[in-house]
């Protein structure tokens, strides 16, 4: 039984690795511009494609790895296309409802463009590692699986110090805790904008990857993902970016647990029952925000 | 006066037109998707009415749209409710749902708003997945009963065609419609507005505004509830998927389109954008592909961005710029 | 050095600024005196790139650049201490005063600037680790004003330094301001409530009224004018 | 509604605050004030910027609970209540940033506040709406021209079709006064009217200060511009760091060393 429970926990710090993964550039995106961004979850769906594709060619770990980077850079443009064309021009007058509205056109139009080109079968990408699996103390789990755990806490420990260390990152942190201070001390918050979109999708393309090996591949993918992220975000407080990797943890291991112990069926829903009993109790979150500046 | 009347002759012209539509178009195909569009458009006004005019960004209208028809399926199926009532009683279940949903709104906005009423229908959407006994599951309840024939006296009618169902929808859209403009052009209807526009500047008048909201959470739940229902006994199929994310995303981009917070914008929208998805269908062939979802997407970025009031806002400002004379608002299908 | 031309700014339909002229020269002390929602703040952010005039010119060392955008302005050293201590709280204190220095290059320049601030504000030095939310009123607005000098300003404006502080604290303040102004190659443009005290500093000030410009003189003069002693409580 | 003890002059007391006092975080914003105030007076509140003026109006008009002390309106202690229900007991505001409801025409945004809220609830309201004869509620003859009526007395009757949103910058601050007098209050307490305003907009708005005065509602005043406050007072209160430092007629205050102090600044208080 305990190792039954150590196993779950197991699987819930993995998926809670990637989780947290999305949600990072969700919780950044809306710290530094206020978006809710609820396409966000579509980034890790082209990110998955582009491993998909990649793969054909390059199959194997090499293929694997190449696709991380190449989903990293093809979402990150995708990001900030999107941010220029579409969220740029509604700075100024937008109101939540719009920035909703027009993400949620966003998430129709990926997720709908997604399924003309690349059809509607879900696809897989193949396990680089062949199924291998690695055993410590009673917990098993696949090689695949570690590889994803440690690849997302790569990406976030390097976020993390791009974030506390260089010029930019603090200049991002300093953005989304007062615009207006920022821009005094002579950043482009232009330059920022496009940054974080960039950063963001990027690590969500990243995620798209490990996701995609680990469940299947599928235009209408991207929903979930969003969603989770949007659980993670509000659970860590909407622009906290440490919140977010902790809050990504909690409902990894919560799904995991709470799947295993509670009701399977409804284990995607417990990060939504959650996130309502955490609202109704602190309605900026667990680490929540200060009401904005 | 004589503008009155005239505006009297044409929704009398309208509501004719719409008569015998039925009549002179026979084809079982497209009344099929006219009815789905009378449903639509249900949806459209009672999400409009929330969205529109109280500003509540509920994005689990699904839900609402679900239990309606799974209320009025199972009242039919497994009490033996006549589908009359069970329209009914979908409504108020779904507004005693509505009712619920409302606390949250009550302390949360924008985005927390957001997921918290998409976690809502989610939630409810598993439930029906799972409560197998119930809803059987994923298959979904089928072979839900017609609605039972009307007999007065010689007089009959019964419900079997599209054509019938024509009529029942065209009813309950010009009810819901009617209902609707009265919420809005109301002391009700201001008090919405006041607390969309500024809620601290509503609770200075004296605007009970937990009130408010939960009363317009019930309300628009109702209707959308009734459309449930509607749609239960005509496709006589209903599966987890009428509380999916997608209807919700339909229903708000119709009435983004057609111009949110107007009164003719949800019908605009709903009704074109059926229809449009519709015809596109019949273009898949040449395009080998199915574009009607990609052109919503496309077409509620571009609303966003260029068009705020949507079709009503194009409408109205092609009206003004012909009569140079206006008188600021209040275009579409308000009446003076 | 600055020279404000005829500028108007807007919100929206509320005009914030009327053809508003102001210069200051190399080395000034001026005051910009006025009542709530007189402009000042406007006045500033105009003048910093962020709420950029609808009309007339704001000229610099010669150039104009009321159509640059802020970071451009912050870049020519036109540094702008906001009101209302507007920090970044889950920043530390180092972190907040690198960000002042975010434009700067030269590390070991930096660095120097960096030593003067905690020679002058040692409590900065005290709470370097401490994330600048938990400082108090009167640090936070140290802080910001050490944020500025970071940033290396030729001329830097000072958004109400004493608003909200205890009387203490605010002699503090205007003892820092008085000491960086001595010490430092500077022109400070310093908007204030406390007007004797700002007269007294000052070499010159403005009074605006209502978006518009209303008295222009000396401090001495400004403290002797009756208008100015009368409005002035209601300031 | 209780009536204040028992009438004994000409003047009732309408409103009485005993050591209400606001923290945020922990800062005190407003330190255990005094003061009352008579029926039909106008009443200046001044101070410096900072100085907790808004604050203390927030708390009278509900829009965020005191920590300590009481307000007592007509006898009733309403410290903590909510702002809808203070408004339906008769005290109205208007903001210092204007909150017009902005997709609302001029005439509407009136007609929302005649509404009789003490009555009708929004269920009654909905279904009222329903049952309504044909033709718009909202314009029923006798809303309808007390509203228009309220437009004339702020005087932006021509403007009454207009969306708020469009209006000047001035108009919207009358307007706001229009709608805080619709729900037809015994108190108004107007927070800065004056802001923005340019001198011949200023005459305006003093005159229709009075005239409201005149209609024998008790106005509470926030005010920055000091012509406006010496012109309509009939008494004064000065706050300063949270605290009263003095309250009285406008003449006296005005040269009270401790007011001029305050906004002159100079020495600072530890040395006096």
């Amino acid at each position: 039984m305990e190792s039954l429970f150590l196993q779950q926990t197991l699987n819930g710090l993995i998926i809670g690795s990637i989780y947290s993964l999305i949600a990072i550039g969700l919780t950044m995106i809306f710290g530094v511009m206020k978006i809710s961004n609820f396409a966000h979850g579509d980034y890790s769906m082209v990110g998955a494609y582009t491993a998909v594709f990649l793969m054909a060619w390059v199959p194997g770990w090499m293929g694997w790895v190449g696709s991380i980077i190449a989903a990293a850079a093809v979402v990150g443009i995708l990001g900030i296309v999107t941010e220029r064309l579409i969220f740029r021009p509604l700075i100024g007058r937008w109101t939540d409802i719009d920035i909703i509205m027009v993400s949620i056109g966003l998430f129709i139009l990926l997720e709908n463009l997604a399924q003309l080109f690349f059809g509607a079968t879900p696809q897989m990408i193949s396990d680089p590692f062949k199924g291998a699996t690695v055993h410590i103390g009673g917990v098993s789990t696949s090689v695949l699986r570690v590889f994803c755990f440690g690849f997302s806490c790569i990406a976030i420990g390097a976020l993390q110090i791009f974030l506390n260390r260089s010029k930019l990152g603090v200049a991002i942190r300093a953005t989304s805790q007062n615009r207006f201070a920022a821009q005094l001390m002579g950043v482009d918050i232009n330059l920022i904008y496009t940054l974080t979109f960039w950063v963001g999708a990027a690590l969500a393309g990243v995620a798209g990857v490990l996701y995609g090996t680990t469940f299947a591949v599928h235009p209408l993918m991207g929903a979930m993902p969003t969603l989770k992220a949007f659980v993670v975000t509000i659970l860590g407080g909407m622009g906290n970016i440490r919140g977010a990797i902790f809050g990504g943890f909690i409902l990894g291991i919560a799904e995991s647990l709470g799947g295993n112990y509670l009701a399977m069926e409804y284990q995607h829903a417990i990060g939504f029952f959650i996130i309502i009993l955490v609202l109704l109790l602190r309605p900026r979150g667990l680490f929540g925000a200060k009401e904005g500046t | 006066m004589s503008k009155r009347l005239k505006h009297r002759l044409r929704s009398v012209a309208v509501v004719a037109a719409l008569l015998i539509l039925p009549q002179v178009v026979q084809e079982r195909y497209f009344l099929h998707i006219v009815v789905m569009a009378g449903i639509y458009t249900i949806m459209t006004m009672s999400w409009n009415l929330l969205a529109g005019y109280s500003g509540q960004l509920n994005l689990g209208h699904a839900a609402f749209f679900g239990i309606g028809a799974y209320s009025s399926a199972l009242l039919a199926m497994k009490l033996g409710v006549s589908p009359w009532f069970g329209l009914l009683g979908g409504g108020v279940i779904a507004g005693f749902f509505g009712f619920l949903l409302g606390f949250p709104a009550l302390r949360l906005s924008g985005p927390y708003l957001a997921i918290t009423t998409i976690g809502f229908a989610e939630i409810l959407r598993l439930v029906a997945v799972n409560w197998v006994d119930l809803t059987r599951g994923s298959l979904g309840l089928s072979g839900i009963p017609l609605l039972t024939p009307i007999r007065l006296g010689s007089w009959g009618m019964e419900f079997y065609f599209e054509r019938d169902y024509y009529y029942v929808v065209l009813a309950a859209v010009v009810f819901t419609y009617f209902c609707m403009l009265r919420f809005t052009h109301s002391e009700f209807g201001v008090s919405l507005q006041a607390l969309r526009d500024d809620e601290q500047g509503a609770q200075s008048i004296g605007i009970h505004t937990s009130q408010y909201k939960l009363a317009v959470f019930t309300i628009s739940a109702f209707f959308a509830g009734m459309a449930g229902g509607l749609f239960a006994h005509f496709t006589r199929l209903v599966s987890p998927d009428t509380m999916s994310l997608h209807v919700t995303f339909d229903t708000l981009t119709m009435t983004m389109i057609g111009g949110l917070g107007t009164t003719a914008g949800p019908i605009l929208g709903a009704v074109l954008l059926s229809l449009l998805s519709e015809w596109l269908r019949t273009l898949e062939d040449f395009f080998r592909m199915d574009i009607r979802l990609v052109l919503y997407g496309f077409l509620l970025i571009l609303t966003i961005r260029f068009m705020r009031e949507g079709l009503v806002g194009v409408v109205r400002a092609l009206k003004e710029g012909f009569s140079s004379y206006g008188k600021g608002r209040n275009a579409g299908g308000d009446h003076d | 050095m600055l020279r404000v031309e005829e500028i108007n700014v807007t919100y929206g339909k509320a005009v914030a600024l009327m053809d508003v002229s102001l210069h200051l020269e190399r080395g000034e002390l001026v005051t910009l005196l006025g009542s709530n929602g007189a402009g000042k703040s406007t006045l500033l952010k105009c003048v910093s790139g962020i709420k950029p005039p609808i009309k007339g010119r704001t000229i610099f060392d010669g150039e104009e650049i009321q159509k640059l955008p802020s970071h451009k302005i912050v870049q020519r050293g036109i540094i702008h201490v906001p009101e209302g201590r507007a920090v970044f709280p889950d920043l530390t204190v180092e972190e907040n005063l690198r960000m002042g220095a975010f434009c700067r290059k030269d590390e070991n320049a930096v660095r120097k600037d960096m030593d003067f601030v905690f020679a002058l504000l040692p409590r900065l030095q005290e709470r370097i680790n401490q994330s600048a939310g938990t400082l108090s009123g009167g640090e936070a607005q140290m802080l910001a004003i050490g944020r500025g000098l970071l940033a290396e300003p030729k001329l830097l404006m000072l958004d109400e330094p004493s608003l909200g502080l205890a009387p203490v604290l605010r002699d503090n303040i205007f003892a820092v301001i008085r000491q960086i102004y001595q010490e430092k190659d500077i022109t400070i443009l310093l908007v204030e409530q406390n007007a004797r005290w700002a007269l007294q500093v000052a070499a010159r000030g403005y009074v605006l009224e209502n978006g518009r410009i209303r008295l222009e003189d000396t401090g001495e003069k400004l403290a002797a004018n009756p208008h100015v002693q009368r409005a002035y409580l209601g300031y | 509604m209780a009536k204040a003890g028992t009438p004994v002059a000409i003047m009732t007391e309408i409103l009485k605050i005993e050591n209400l006092t606001k923290y945020f975080g922990g800062l005190c914003a407003v330190d255990s004030v005094s003061f009352s105030l008579d029926e039909k007076v106008i009443m200046g509140l001044i101070g410096p910027n900072g100085a907790g003026k808004t604050t203390l109006v927030n708390m009278i008009s509900g829009a965020i609970p005191p920590n300590h002390g009481r307000i007592l309106f007509n006898g009733t202690d309403i410290a903590g209540h909510k702002a809808h229900a203070i408004n339906n007991r008769g005290i109205a505001r208007t903001f210092q940033v204007v909150r017009i409801f902005s997709k609302l025409t001029a005439l509407e945004n009136v007609m929302a506040g005649l509404v009789d809220r003490r009555q009708k609830g929004p269920w009654r309201l909905a279904f009222a709406s329903l049952v309504g004869g044909f033709g718009k509620q909202s314009q029923n003859p006798e809303n309808r021209a007390a509203a228009e009526g309220l437009l004339e007395l702020v005087g932006i009757g021509g403007y009454r079709d207009e969306l708020a949103e469009n209006l000047p910058y001035a108009l919207t601050k009358r307007l706001e006064i229009a709608r805080a007098l619709a729900t037809r209050p015994k108190l108004l307490l107007l927070d800065e009217p004056s802001s923005g305003l340019n001198p011949a907009e200023l005459v305006d708005q003093i005159a229709l200060i009075r005239e409201i005065n005149k209609q024998g509602i008790t106005i509470l005043i926030i005010e920055h511009v000091m012509k406006v406050i010496m012109d309509i007072s009939d008494r004064l209160v000065v706050i300063h760091y949270g605290k009263k430092i003095a309250d009285g007629k406008p003449e006296a205050v005005y040269t009270d060393p401790n007011v001029v102090e305050a906004y002159l600044g100079g020495e600072s208080h530890a040395a006096r």
